[in-house]
């Protein structure tokens, strides 16, 4: 794979590039999930409409896996030996992409922006192709950890994580900034249980003041709700997996601007009201995704897409698999983040920055803190400005 | 009507162990000491002693409900004893779910018991290779089974599927089947159950061909005839106590059992 | 069977003189050709059951016998052939339809409900015809009838000894006071003195109620000695059809028929 | 039979001489067994039909070919059980996944011991063989006092309690993530030959092959017949002798030694195992397979390991196809494939209760497993003489005076393969 | 100390509804002899019934009624439409049907409203009263109490008092027997889906308010930690349902509050072993069946 320019690259041809992904679509973890390759899909269609990257147009497949790691490895490999894709994008979930790792890297399939805060896509040595893309764990927690430490002093802080790497990495990076042993009260739920009352019951009969959440959305929502049925009021903190707003109060339902005020979360993309390439996203919806409810996963996806297109523009005329690669490590990707993309040579990971939002009035919005990861055990504060939105987002070479 | 107990006391001379062993030879084959086995309130065997001789055919009968095959079912382990010995030849079974059977008993069922999914000599075969009763090598247990259908008359259905025999052909893979092994004692519940006359006539050659070739025969009957013509001694119980014990003509004799089991013929 | 606490003799407890019991009925065979799949096993028979008549079925095993009263119950399909109750032609009624017109079977092998008690197997018996207080003496009534089971009466159906189980089957069938009472192989397994009481049990009920039993047996004595009519069947056709007195005095007649 | 004529029947035994001393004389060699060595040349035929047929496939088919093959491995062992013991365990997924991680913990170790190739995964299936059995056997011994869907129960939990499992000895298990092994490639004399799916795909093959062949000699032998004794009526197999307790753990051993091949098989053709790859919806997909595959035959097991590995590949495939709206066709790429096969499911269940394999014409059905059963001459002579008494559909006829307890408390009944 | 009893009340709370879904799986195991695993998927099915009723009415109530309807329907729809297809002779048949039925449920809730959770109100507060300091049930948990208690109680007198309860039974066990006597048969497994289904979708509709939100799955673990109570009390018993839905309620709380979340699967895998071992028919299993 990959090299000779001369021969064409697997999934590239004359006017189109195939690429494809793993997402769950069916199963328990559809629920928080399912909508982001539909978006990714109408940021494709959007580009393609407007003449696609080099002339060529990008066919997205995306194939259920069910979150299940044995259906991840049947249809990536479908994927890249049956559909023989030039690159897996996106593919979401730890444990499920974790299994196809070993198989994309023997293969030297590109091995693009995992849907995932993982710390383990950024390992250039072992896996050369694989590259993340969201902000980890570790650094958003670690920035949680600044700002509450900054605004909150003297409060006592807890934890609440789901019993995987998601909450143990996140854990870690509360206590990089922290210090070991500074957490309260450490609780975790497993998703398999839809009840946490004994866990915010702890939580409240430990005196925390201020809670951090390692929790996706639904769990999120069910500690928030718990809470308040136990009359329970604290800050509550959460990375930026459970912290979408729209998707919250979905689940909350009529008493979610009530509960979710001052509501903290992180981000790295540009989901605000206002912002222009939420502006542009909100129409790319409106008119490629049959206006489906615009949400953080909405914005995640087609900045996914964008991110690919500008990768596969940066890769030349004649793409190519090592081409794609080189495009990426180069640093010249821009992306459309908060903070600007660590790609390098020694760098796999997107983004090792987040921004702060708080929920006032309803409303989920940025209040201008930024930190990005000091490369040692904590953050320090970002003041550079966001990516401006140029050529209404389509990437040019 | 009333069924009370007549008052035979345990100990009492009908149902004494000596008494009851009087026409046996020397060294009982099967010995029930003192068997008392309970449901939680019921007691369904009482104090029950008897013996059964080498080459002896011995029936037990009763009102239905007595303990007959509860009796049974103590001397296999397929139930717990309350209290009372049992032994064969004279080393005494644990009171477990092992029983005698490892030990040379061979019983059929109330019910045959047929394993419904094999043929006919396969049937035959599963004690043979059931790795406790005997060890045998394969081709010998196949061909001791064969020599079993045989002797019965039933080895043109080898390969037949149980499940499609008639009624006196099932009865007869499951008297081979107990047969198959060679058993020191043979326990036989309700053999002529359901059978017409012919085959009841057959049946009685079978038991005492099995008695002359030194196996001995304990069986549970109703059909009295039956029981009359091949029954070497008769034990009787009723609720679960041994009331009267004899040769069939003296239990025939014994107005208590007239009274507790036969009942009066129906006028013609 | 009704409210009769005090009868004591087994005739009178079952063979209620209360009004509202019911008399028995006529059954009707006619060209019945019953077969399961290969060929037929009975073929042609034809066997009428008069009102207040007790019918003995005899044959050798597997003549038939089962088979013939299963078909009755429409527990097995007919392929040619009537069956008229009282009259009326039973094609197209359903298995549970004819027992609650009177059409009871005591199935062949003993088959109690094993997961209920023997209270609440006879209760489920009777539940068609009564309810409440009726129903709990006409319970009350059976184990007048067979004494070993009052003593067991809060035993599961599992529990019981064989001979238990067949009294069980046979007191859970009468005591809905059926018009035809279809009984299989009932003397199976049972002490001879519960024979003979059965035997003059059924009588009683003939007498009084003016039952009509068909009566498959294996114990050809015995269901001669109640019998007032005796059919043959061999190989599932009918090879002797006469009154039960011939069959029972007439030793030829006996050996051509019956083998003894 | 003799019910047929009012004369003495023939074969009465009224005249035979005394009946038990004879018995060890008679007919020596009358086996009624077919011999092991003719089911092993039909294993090895198969065998290589179907490696030969690896170079028919291209790389994606051989890795199903593979998936199929591990799947085979399980869906064979959980036949077994079902069809011969009457024992229903829902937890196969879980004894799979005892085997992936006995697979993946040992080669591991290796690798860091520096051992590695064949040696390495000759070992490690060995460990994955003994870390099932030992599952196996502590489930077997539950087995042994269980029934129906208490056992069911146990087995369910069992699946539901692995990620737990997993989680808390994630030191060694390494929680949702699963352990991940070392790449083996093709072996470096076959590696111009053939690719790695191939070379995967014969490697599964083999094992397939080994375990499922080991399973039939099993069911043809003595261990076999007690299997089903106790199936068709523990009390009464007792009573012959029978350890019904010993005969079911050795069941659910067997059974889970081959789920455990299976599993680790699965490991070395994806390099990983984790707790999400086994969960309670794959347990009822092998449940599936065997039943719809039909119930006890091996065959069957297979036919049903293809359709529960290929059918929401084709279903997906040809949804795939289809022109829908974004939206529609995100709602329909998961479910459809899902609706078809429940759907499926129920109608092959409903309408062919024996399964596809009751489907196939009788040629294919019996050649695979030779059954116990005397020859086939006896057999023609009877039908010939009485055609009554050899129906093989006809149910019991005459119901054995016994107590009927409720079918779920008593083992469940099945066919086995005739 | 308070630790406890609140653990305990929140126990005692998830448990009633355990309880309640574990009754409805007694029921069918009463009446047909199945375990349905489809009881989940469809009692999820009456509950989009019920979501839907509430919203256009505004009325909890109504949204029960009908949710009792519907269930009731699903019941009647399952049973008529595809288990009396299932082959009798082996009980696995209706086991593969149910999965069956699983997947077609789901799918088709998955194709029509997407995987996306919708939140459902309860009917009370779902505060709890504080007693002592220590905050125990809430009114909401009361109810599910007291509905679960009530309806338990309903249906052991249904089924060991009444006739229809005795012909349920008979049915089940025995249904050639039961034509013979003149039960109508089918009438009576019909009868025990429909009130099983009610029973069922009664249980995921009180369950939903406490979880995330109603979608395609929000059953399937209640499906799974009821069968595992049906099991621990007896499948054919309505108080072993009860009492084993309470005891799994309390030890999950438990187990979770002091040795973690991920530590209660195992603790039930473990309570499952060792009740069985003890008690192979479960808590409350009826005598051993004699078998010679
Ligand atoms: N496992 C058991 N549990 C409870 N009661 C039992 C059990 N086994 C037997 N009984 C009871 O013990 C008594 C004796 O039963 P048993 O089967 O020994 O009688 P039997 O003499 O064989 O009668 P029959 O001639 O009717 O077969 C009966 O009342 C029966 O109900
Ligand atoms: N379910 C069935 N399938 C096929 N053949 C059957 C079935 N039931 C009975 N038969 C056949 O029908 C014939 C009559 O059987 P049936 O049971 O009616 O006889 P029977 O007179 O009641 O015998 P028995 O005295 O043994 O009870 C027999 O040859 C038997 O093989
Ligand atoms: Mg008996
Ligand atoms: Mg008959």
């Amino acid at each position: 794979a990959g090299g000779d320019p001369a021969e064409a690259a697997p999934g590239v041809t004359d006017d189109t590039v195939t690429i494809g992904t793993h997402q769950p679509l069916t199963g328990p973890a559809a629920a928080g999930y399912s909508s982001i390759s539909a978006a990714t899909t109408a940021y494709f269609a959007y580009l393609n409409e407007n003449g696609g990257v080099n002339g060529r147009s990008i066919e997205y497949l995306v194939k259920d896996d069910g979150y299940n790691p044995a259906n991840t490895q049947t249809v990536v490999r479908e994927l890249v030996q049956d559909d023989e894709v030039f690159a897996i994008l996106n593919g979401l979930g730890t444990p499920t992409h974790t299994s196809v790792l070993d198989y994309l890297n023997q293969n030297e399939v590109p091995d693009l922006f995992v849907a995932s805060g993982s710390t383990s896509w950024n390992q250039p040595e072992k896996y050369p192709w694989t590259f993340g893309f969201n902000a980890d764990y570790v650094t958003e927690a670690e920035a949680l950890a600044q700002y509450a430490d900054d605004e909150f002093a003297g409060k006592s802080i807890c934890v609440l994580g789901q019993d995987d790497d998601f909450g143990d990495e996140f854990i870690e990076g509360l206590e990089n900034v922290l210090g070991e042993g500074s957490l309260a009260s450490v609780q975790r739920y497993s998703v398999s249980n839809q009840d946490v009352v004994a866990q915010i019951g702890a939580m409240q009969a430990a005196g925390c003041e201020v809670n951090m959440l390692a929790t996706v959305n639904g769990f999120t929502a069910l500690a928030i709700g718990t809470a308040a049925k136990l009359g329970y009021q604290a800050k509550w903190m959460s990375s930026s997996s459970g912290g979408d707003y729209v998707t919250l109060a979905g689940f909350l339902g009529e008493a979610a601007p009530v509960l979710l005020e001052g509501f903290v979360t992180t981000n790295y993309l540009p989901y605000a009201p206002g912002n222009e390439w939420d502006d542009l996203f909100r129409q790319i919806n409106d008119e490629y995704n049959d206006g489906a409810p615009f949400d953080g996963n909405t914005v995640f996806g087609m900045s996914v897409g964008y991110l690919f297109a500008e990768a596969l523009a940066k890769a030349g005329e004649n793409p190519t698999r090592q081409g794609i690669v080189d495009a990426i490590t180069s640093g010249d990707l821009v992306g459309n983040g908060l903070v600007p993309l660590s790609f390098g040579a020694d760098s796999h990971a997107a983004y090792k920055g987040v921004s702060i939002t708080t929920v006032a009035d309803g409303v989920q919005d940025f209040i201008g803190v930024t930190y990005v990861s000091d490369g040692s055990g904590g953050v320090e504060p970002f003041d550079g400005d966001a990516v401006p939105l140029e050529n209404d987002g389509l990437p040019t070479s | 009507m009333n069924h009370t107990p007549v008052g035979v006391e345990p100990g009492s001379t009908a149902a004494s162990p000596a008494a009851a062993s009087a026409a046996s030879a020397a060294a009982p084959r099967l010995r029930v000491d003192r068997l008392t086995v309970r449901f939680g309130g019921l007691t369904a065997l009482d104090d029950v002693s008897f013996e059964v001789g080498a080459g002896e055919v011995v029936a037990l009968i009763g009102p239905n409900g007595a303990g007959k095959t509860t009796v049974f079912n103590a001397v296999c382990g397929l139930v717990r004893r309350a209290a009372g010995e049992i032994s064969l030849d004279g080393a005494s079974a644990a009171n477990g779910p092992t029983g005698l059977v490892a030990r040379g008993v061979a019983r059929t069922l109330q019910g045959l018991g047929l394993f419904d999914s094999m043929s006919v000599l396969e049937n035959v075969l599963v004690p043979l290779e059931s790795g406790t009763v005997r060890r045998v090598q394969h081709a010998e247990a196949a061909a001791q089974a064969s020599g079993c259908l045989e002797r019965l008359g039933i080895a043109h259905l080898a390969a037949v599927p149980v499940a499609a025999l008639p009624y006196p052909e099932r009865k007869r893979v499951a008297l081979a089947r107990a047969l198959g092994t060679d058993p020191a004692l043979l326990l036989l519940d309700e053999p002529a159950g359901g059978l017409g006359e012919d085959d009841i006539d057959a049946l009685a050659d079978v038991v005492r061909e099995v008695a002359a070739s030194g196996c001995s025969v304990l069986l549970v009957e109703h059909h009295v005839d039956f029981v009359m013509g091949v029954a070497d001694r008769i034990i009787v119980l009723d609720f679960g106590r041994v009331i009267a014990c004899g040769t069939p003509d003296e239990v025939r004799a014994d107005p208590r059992v007239e009274e507790a089991y036969l009942g009066i013929e129906p006028a013609a | 069977m009704s409210a009769q606490p005090q009868s004591a003799s087994p005739a009178a407890g079952t063979g209620s003189t209360a009004t509202g019991a019911r008399a028995g009925g006529t059954l009707e065979l006619d060209g019945l050709t019953v077969g399961y799949g290969g060929a037929p096993v009975l073929r042609d028979v034809s066997i009428r059951v008069p009102a207040g008549a007790i019918v003995a079925l005899l044959g050798a095993n597997g003549a038939g016998k089962t088979t013939l009263l299963r078909t009755v119950s429409a527990l097995v399909p007919v392929a040619s052939g009537r069956i008229v109750f009282d009259g009326v032609d039973l094609a197209g009624v359903r298995v549970e339809d004819r027992a609650r017109a009177g059409l009871a079977q005591v199935p062949e092998g003993r088959s109690v409900v094993a997961e209920l008690t023997v209270d609440e197997n006879l209760r489920l018996g009777g539940l068609q015809r009564f309810r409440g207080r009726r129903l709990a003496s006409a319970v009350d009534g059976v184990y007048d009838l067979f004494e070993p089971l009052a003593r067991r009466r809060r035993a599961a159906g599992h529990q019981l000894s064989g001979g238990e189980r067949q009294m069980l089957a046979l007191g859970r069938a009468i005591i809905a006071e059926p018009r035809v009472l279809l009984l299989d192989e009932p003397s199976l397994g049972l002490a001879p003195r519960v024979v003979a009481q059965i035997m003059a049990v059924l009588r009683a009920l003939r007498d009084e109620r003016g039952l009509t039993v068909l009566l498959a047996e294996q114990n050809v004595t015995s269901a001669l000695a109640v019998a007032d009519h005796g059919v043959v069947l061999n190989l599932g056709e009918v090879v002797a059809d006469r009154p039960a007195e011939d069959l029972r005095t007439d030793s030829a007649l006996r050996h051509a028929y019956l083998g003894f | 039979m003799s019910a047929r004529t009012q004369t003495p029947r023939p074969q009465t035994p009224r005249t035979a001489g005394p009946l038990t001393t004879s018995i060890r004389a008679a007919r020596p060699g009358a086996s009624a067994r077919r011999p092991t060595s003719r089911l092993l040349a039909t294993a090895l035929v198969l065998t290589l039909v179907a490696i030969g047929a690896t170079f028919l496939l291209d790389p994606y088919r051989n890795y199903q070919f593979a998936l199929i093959a591990a799947t085979f491995c399980a869906t064979a062992g959980l036949t077994l059980l079902i069809g011969l013991t009457g024992q229903l365990s829902l937890g196969h997924a879980a004894l799979m996944a005892a085997g992936g991680y006995g697979y993946a913990l040992a080669a591991n170790a290796l690798t860091d011991a520096g051992v590695d190739g064949v040696p390495r995964f000759v070992v490690s299936l060995a460990a994955a063989a003994a870390a099932s059995a030992l599952l196996g056997l502590l489930l077997g011994l539950a087995a042994a006092r269980l029934k129906g869907p208490y056992l069911s129960g146990v087995t369910l939990v069992l699946v539901i309690a692995l990620p737990a499992f997993t989680a808390v000895f994630s030191g060694v298990f390494r929680g949702d993530q699963g352990v991940q092994i070392a790449y083996d490639g093709v072996p470096p004399a076959l590696r111009t030959l053939i690719a790695v799916e191939q070379w995967q795909a014969w490697v599964a093959i083999l094992v397939a092959a080994a375990v499922v062949t080991w399973l039939a000699v099993l069911r043809n032998g003595p261990a076999g017949l007690r299997m089903r004794a106790v199936r068709d009526d523990e009390t009464s197999a007792r009573l012959q002798g029978v350890r019904a307790g010993r005969v079911k753990v050795l069941a659910f051993t067997a059974s889970s030694i081959a789920a455990g091949a299976g599993g680790a098989v699965l490991c070395f053709v994806t390099q990983s195992v984790s707790p999400g790859a086994y969960t309670l919806a794959f347990s009822l997909l092998l449940v599936v397979a065997v039943v719809i595959g039909g119930l006890g035959s091996l065959l069957g097991a297979f036919l049903g390991s293809i359709v529960i590995v290929l059918l929401p590949w084709v279903i997906q495939t040809a949804t795939g196809a289809l022109d829908l709206s974004a939206d529609a066709a995100q709602r329909l790429t998961g479910n459809l494939p899902v609706l078809v096969f429940g759907v499926l499911l129920i109608v092959v269940t409903a309408a062919w209760p024996g399964g596809i394999r009751a489907a196939l014409p009788k040629r294919l059905r019996t050649k695979r497993m030779p059954r116990r059963g005397a020859p086939p001459m006896q057999t023609s002579t009877v039908a010939a003489a009485e055609p009554a008494t050899v129906t093989p559909t006809a149910a019991p006829r005459h119901p054995d005076p016994e107590p009927r307890t409720s079918p779920a408390a008593e083992p469940i009944p099945t066919t086995t393969e005739r | 100390m308070d630790r406890l009893l609140f653990l305990l009340a929140t126990g005692l709370a998830r448990g009633a509804i355990f309880a309640l879904f574990a009754l409805s799986l007694v029921l069918i195991w009463r009446a047909a002899r199945v375990v349905n695993f489809a009881q989940g998927a469809m009692a999820v099915v009456a509950t989009y019934v019920a979501f839907a009723v509430t919203g256009l009415t505004g009325s909890y109530w109504i949204g029960l009624a009908s949710a009792l309807v519907a269930g009731g329907l699903m019941g009647l729809i399952v049973e008529r439409g595809v288990m009396r297809f299932a082959s009798h002779a082996s009980p696995l048949s209706g086991v593969i049907i149910a999965i069956g039925v699983v997947m077609v449920l789901q799918s088709l809730l998955g194709i029509a409203f997407g995987p996306n959770a919708r939140p459902m109100e309860a009917p009370f507060p779902e505060t709890p009263i504080v007693l002592g300091g220590v905050p125990v049930l809430s009114p909401y948990d009361l109810f599910v109490l007291v509905v679960a208690i009530g309806l338990m109680g309903l249906l052991a007198l249904i089924f060991t008092r009444t006739s229809l309860g005795l012909q349920l039974r008979a049915s089940a066990f025995a249904p050639e027997v039961s034509r013979l006597l003149g039960v109508r048969v089918a009438r009576m497994v019909t009868a025990g889906w429909v009130l099983a289904s009610a029973v069922g979708a009664l249980a995921a509709l009180l369950l939903v308010p406490t979880e995330l939100g109603l979608n395609p799955h929000s059953a399937d673990m209640l499906f799974v930690s009821a069968f595992t109570v049906a099991v621990v009390g007896g499948l054919d018993s309505p108080p072993g349902a009860l009492v084993g839905g309470l005891v799994v309620g309390v030890l999950i709380s438990l187990v979770t509050g002091y040795l973690g979340a991920t530590v209660a699967p195992i603790a039930v895998l473990g309570l499952l072993v060792a009740v069985l071992l003890v008690r192979p028919g479960g808590l409350f299993a009826a005598t051993e069946a004699r078998t010679a």
